[in-house]
């Protein structure tokens, strides 16, 4: 053994091949390795009319968070809404790759998600609106929609949080013996916790079929990356878990979807998981009132040009598949869907009732002033 | 009926609903080769394999959240943090994802997970190794918080644990893994939320769980040598809480100690002095007692580990000062 | 005297220990450039630059154990976490390491850290961003707990806090940030372990801290009207905890009412309650009542959040459920 | 940005050079990036005396653990003494590379790092047999034995734990401008835990002067790194956290001295921290209780060749530093301090009085029974 101390090399942007990372005593761990049957996955190539769905659900999002900023504003919003505006791509594409058997877990940014989990626009809107009729029953709000039995498991309010769950999720497949994967959406900030770290050596050893999305929008509120992260390559680090790792232009909404293909297609082999970092950027602050004095004008507008949507309209219009009027229809379409889903939310929904407060803490039990009593027994 | 031991309890009833339940599985440090730090998962590996029995890496977030989200995904796992004072380290976990997604998701969801750890003192094993910390668990919407006393109750609870659909953190003791108790070879559960009658008695109540509950018993045999009738509770589950029982003996007694391993301030039986002054302020004859661990972290010297925890005859102290009060 | 805003108090506190002792330094998450998520660190980074205040990584875990390895090495960190939610990822190296070290290591180190924090519902921002917890760290040998109401409490207490020797756990609230309050030009501190008397009267006792100690207030003056007379008084200090200023009121008005906006079950306030009928049994005319957050995660709608968090109406309808009682 | 994933390599075991790592914006974090003017570190060559101190204090590290693996086997040690027999390398190369002004951390397996920062034998074993006259006067016993005066800021229970109280003693050292630096002693096991993730990530940002060893002995307790960590080269992760890495042979005992050497002198220059990885073996169970399942005879037996006392000795004698006469006379004064020390913890020392078992809890304020107290209103 050499006693010689090198610089590490530092994971370079683009990745250069080798493999090496042990091979898991299958047996110590459990693990299983035995290479499932191809399983069907999402199809590769996309009709056009598939693409413009891309492009739709993107808008859509878009349009979302410009309602929930402005809603915001004019305080019929309450709480902490983080925007996905700018990083629809991310979500829209990595979602795109995705079938009805696999999950995906969220964070504190986690409309783009839901969204692009096929989520429904009243829904989320009455939900963040805090009505009875949202996707948690107001319970959860912006930062806390979950749609379980429609493979979301849910956003978390503590960053870094779901990365364990994810964890779990994928852990359940592999030994229910099933082809589904878990996708794990998290941002840069998030993978400085100590359970990016748990969660990854725990994924990289067992090998589960489980996604890591690391949305590098450059800042966890106001600290960049670099000023965070001893070493600002993400996706570098999937070396120390034994898997894969991949950089991704996040604005291209068909990059990450081929990055997020390629990583299930291995997943459902048994072949582990993946860590993908989709270097993307939020165009509001972090928060409502955050003045983003830690960035520039210029980086801000650097980004602007870089668009996800009209990269991809321009890209679409370019191969002749989208015409500029078609555009703006799918456009007239999109604002009215958000419209509705306003309407829904702001006039047409009620406000939970306040009686109902305590329900669904537990499973068969509910609080009286005396303490905990079995539902039966209530009933 | 054959006696058995306590951590032999703790590991058949895992067993049974391995056996009865493809679903169930069990992860955590060391539980598989080894068989658990303190021999409650013996054997499991074998019967059931690698698969179903893992041993996982030092990283305890990882265990408490992997088991939230195989729980959330139609598993039912029982995964072991080695001491409470781990758990330190999967608060978040446990409080803030598994307990809380029933209820932010809309009751949509269910997080049928058992975290099984152990706690209390005695083995000089100082500070990280022997506190009891029950009273956060009691004071976090969404979870329950089981703690058995004897192989028994470790049986039963812990299979009716493993078949509920809430987040439950199923507290051993490490001082009662040897312990031998009657247990009944034909299946049988124990239902959440009832404590056991150890004792009768009309002259004062003594609650305990987990440890202190055998104490309790112990003072009250203490106490009937000198003529005083103690009824003893052992509660078993802190949540859901058998307020009824404590409620009932105090009506008759009008006297109540309660006994914890927990450092005294801010202990869960703080609650339940709250609760009996709430629902039975004039059956009261004198102040509650409370024989806890002191307000120190748990030092490792015999003499001062002693000195920090309760014993049999401070709890006997402690009733024959509310016994001393005038009515 | 001159009008400033809670956070600008909290901020200011930090700077004026910052220019007597260059050992005193600020780290967390946002703490420099953006000034903290909640505006109280605002302009330090300017006065003091990036070497004394520091912008961490989101590791929660780091920032707290750094802050007691820093401590032990001479310097007095001021560390932030940014809501005391976040305290779940932090809590071994706060309750493990920096509360027990001078205990376990005989005596012989120090641990002087503060950590700052904040809690509280009344944003709308759900169950990770509203909790408070304070009752985990009072049930957590070896750290001080302190919790202020009002601007001048805040920065007396904090710069006191800082010169303190003990680890201490500095809870703000979310919703007290903008208010103001008087605080005088010249130095002062105010020394822990003293409640303050914010109303006298005779009829109830009415306790609260933090933002609870303010609704505690109004709830007196409602009272008031109906010719009611209430004493409030402050705690701002939960560990160590005035227990004399409670008796005191206690043994004078025999009725009690109790404000937290921790869960109710195990609050902190059921240690008050255990004290109480320890100390001043025969003096209560009225079981205790206690004035807490619902047991359920704090849910995000405006209307389930303010039904699941106390309200000063809450706490006038327990002071007349008190009043009521017979003596 | 290339969307290809490849298996990233894995660290290899002999590290091949290359610098990359980003240089962290001095001015964004604060840290003191100026040169510090070269200061006086330890001796770079040892005398043959120095030497030969080295030996003994290895041998007395051995002679100590064997003592009380005996005392708890014969009930006279209360609690869970984890032994150090067999790594005694680590700890003694490491430490003697330490000068006045450095600290160190340690971790449950703890002894020898005590005893090899120039611990008293007599009060090491009065801590753990619980006496009054201990380091911790018998409050903390084997887990929590410290010296802070002394530059051993303490050991902890927690698996983990240490390693942010390490990184904070760096950051303090580096605040107050000195040139001290904080060694970091843990285990393998600990390696997994998100207090290293956190903890390196923050002291590679911030080039802090901390010396991170992994003792890597293959367990923790029963599980073999092999089946903890999906890859299984620890020192390998120091380029995901800006800073070296280097594995040396935990059984020789200047080889990890001079490993550790150079670490030190190039976080006193400001360069920032390392992560050394020593490969070792311990020889004893985890704890008494451990029937050591888990691992082979042969696997023990080929740690015994290289144990690391017999290595260093034959190397002396073949040096002509030491006469086989001479280590003879060397391990009867080994042996009479343990058995003083013995003596001095069993037989000599009083248990402390429990009516103090509330005192030092805190500062400046006692607990009674109505609650704290100032320490002033009650003498
Ligand atoms: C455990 C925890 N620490 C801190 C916060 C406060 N916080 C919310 S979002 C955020 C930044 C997260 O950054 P990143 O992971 O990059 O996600 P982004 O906001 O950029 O999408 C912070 C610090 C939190 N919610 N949870
Ligand atoms: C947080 C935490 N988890 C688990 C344990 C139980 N435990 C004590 S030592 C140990 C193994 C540690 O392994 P390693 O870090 O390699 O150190 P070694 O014992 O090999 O010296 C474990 C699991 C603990 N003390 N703390
Ligand atoms: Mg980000
Ligand atoms: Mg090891």
């Amino acid at each position: 053994m050499g006693k010689t101390q090198r610089k590490r090399k530092a994971p370079a942007a683009k990745k250069v091949g080798g493999k090496g990372a042990e091979k898991p005593p299958a047996k110590a761990t459990g693990a299983k390795t035995a290479k499932k049957a191809a399983p069907k996955g999402a199809k590769k190539t996309l009709t056009n009319k598939e693409k413009i769905d891309l492009l739709r659900r993107m808008m859509e999002i878009r349009g979302f968070e410009d309602k929930v900023f402005e809603l915001l504003g004019r305080n019929i919003l309450q709480g902490a809404s983080h925007v996905y505006a700018g990083q629809e791509a991310v979500a829209v594409g990595a979602c795109s790759a995705m079938t009805e058997r696999d999950y995906a877990t969220s964070a504190h940014r986690g409309h783009g998600h839901c969204l692009a989990l096929g989520g429904d626009l009243n829904l989320m809107m009455a939900e963040l609106c805090g009505k009875a009729t949202g996707y948690c029953k107001g319970r959860g709000g912006s930062m806390h929609i979950a749609d379980v039995r429609n493979r979301n498991l849910g956003a978390t309010g503590i960053v870094g949080g779901n990365l364990p769950v994810a964890t779990g999720a994928g852990l359940a497949i592999q030994m229910q013996g099933k082809t589904g994967v878990c996708l794990c959406f998290f941002g840069d900030g998030a993978s400085n916790e100590g359970t990016f770290h748990e969660s990854l050596n725990m994924a990289g050893k067992w090998k589960l079929p489980v996604i890591y999305i690391c949305e590098n929008n450059k800042y966890g509120m106001s600290v960049s990356i670099e000023r965070a992260c001893a070493v600002t390559d993400i996706c570098g680090r999937a070396g120390c878990y034994g898997m894969m790792g991949a950089k991704v232009d996040g604005q291209k909404v068909l990059e990450v979807r081929e990055a997020v293909l390629e990583a299930i297609e291995r997943a459902r082999r048994g072949d582990g998981p993946t860590l993908i970092e989709a270097v993307t950027y939020r165009y509001r602050g972090h928060s409502r009132s955050d003045p983003r004095v830690y960035r520039t004008k210029q980086e801000e507008e650097y980004w602007q040009q870089r668009d996800p949507i009209t990269l991809f309209r321009d890209e679409l219009i370019g191969q002749k598949l989208l015409t500029n009027k078609a555009f703006e229809k799918l456009q007239a379409e999109v604002d009215s869907g958000i419209a509705a889903a306003e309407r829904f939310a702001v006039e047409e929904s009620p406000y939970p009732d306040p009686s109902e407060v305590l329900d669904d803490v537990y499973c068969g039990w509910v609080e009286t002033d005396k303490g905990l009593v079995r539902i039966e027994t209530k009933g | 009926m054959p006696q058995i031991m306590y951590r032999e309890a703790v590991r058949d009833a895992m067993a049974e609903e391995m056996r009865r339940d493809p679903r169930v599985f069990v992860m955590g440090e060391d539980v598989a080769i080894y068989g658990g730090a303190y021999g409650a998962t013996q054997g499991l590996v074998e019967e059931f394999g690698e698969e179903r029995v893992r041993d996982t890496a030092i990283s305890e977030q990882a265990i408490a959240g992997a088991a939230t989200g195989a729980a959330m995904c139609g598993m039912r796992p029982v995964a072991e943090i080695m001491y409470v004072d781990f758990m330190t380290l999967a608060m978040d976990q446990f409080v803030n994802q598994a307990a809380k997604n029933r209820y932010m998701f809309g009751g949509k969801t269910t997080v049928p997970m058992v975290l099984r750890t152990e706690g209390g003192a005695g083995r000089s094993i100082a500070a990280h190794h022997s506190q009891s910390l029950e009273a956060w668990f009691c004071h976090a919407p969404g979870v329950f918080v089981v703690m058995p006393a004897t192989p028994y109750d470790a049986k039963g609870l812990l299979k009716t644990c493993i078949r509920d659909d809430n987040p439950i953190l199923f507290i051993e003791h490490k001082m009662l893994y040897k312990e031998k108790g009657e247990v009944p070879e034909e299946e049988y559960l124990i239902p959440l939320g009832e404590a056991a009658l150890r004792r009768a008695g009309g002259d004062v109540t003594l609650v305990g769980y987990s440890r202190m509950a055998l104490l309790a018993e112990e003072a009250g045999r203490a106490l009937a040598e000198e003529g005083v009738e103690a009824e003893v509770i052992d509660l078993r589950c802190l949540k859901p809480l058998d307020v009824d029982a404590i409620l009932n003996s105090v009506r008759k007694t009008g006297r109540l100690v309660l006994c914890s391993e927990g450092y005294q301030e801010a202990n869960f039986v703080c609650e339940i002095m709250a609760k009996v002054q709430e629902f039975a302020f004039d059956d009261l004859d004198a102040p509650i007692e409370r024989v806890c661990a002191l307000n120190c972290p748990v030092p490792m010297s015999p003499v001062l580990e002693k000195e920090a925890v309760p014993s049999t005859e401070k709890i006997v102290a402690a009733a024959k000062r509310t016994l001393a009060r005038q009515r």
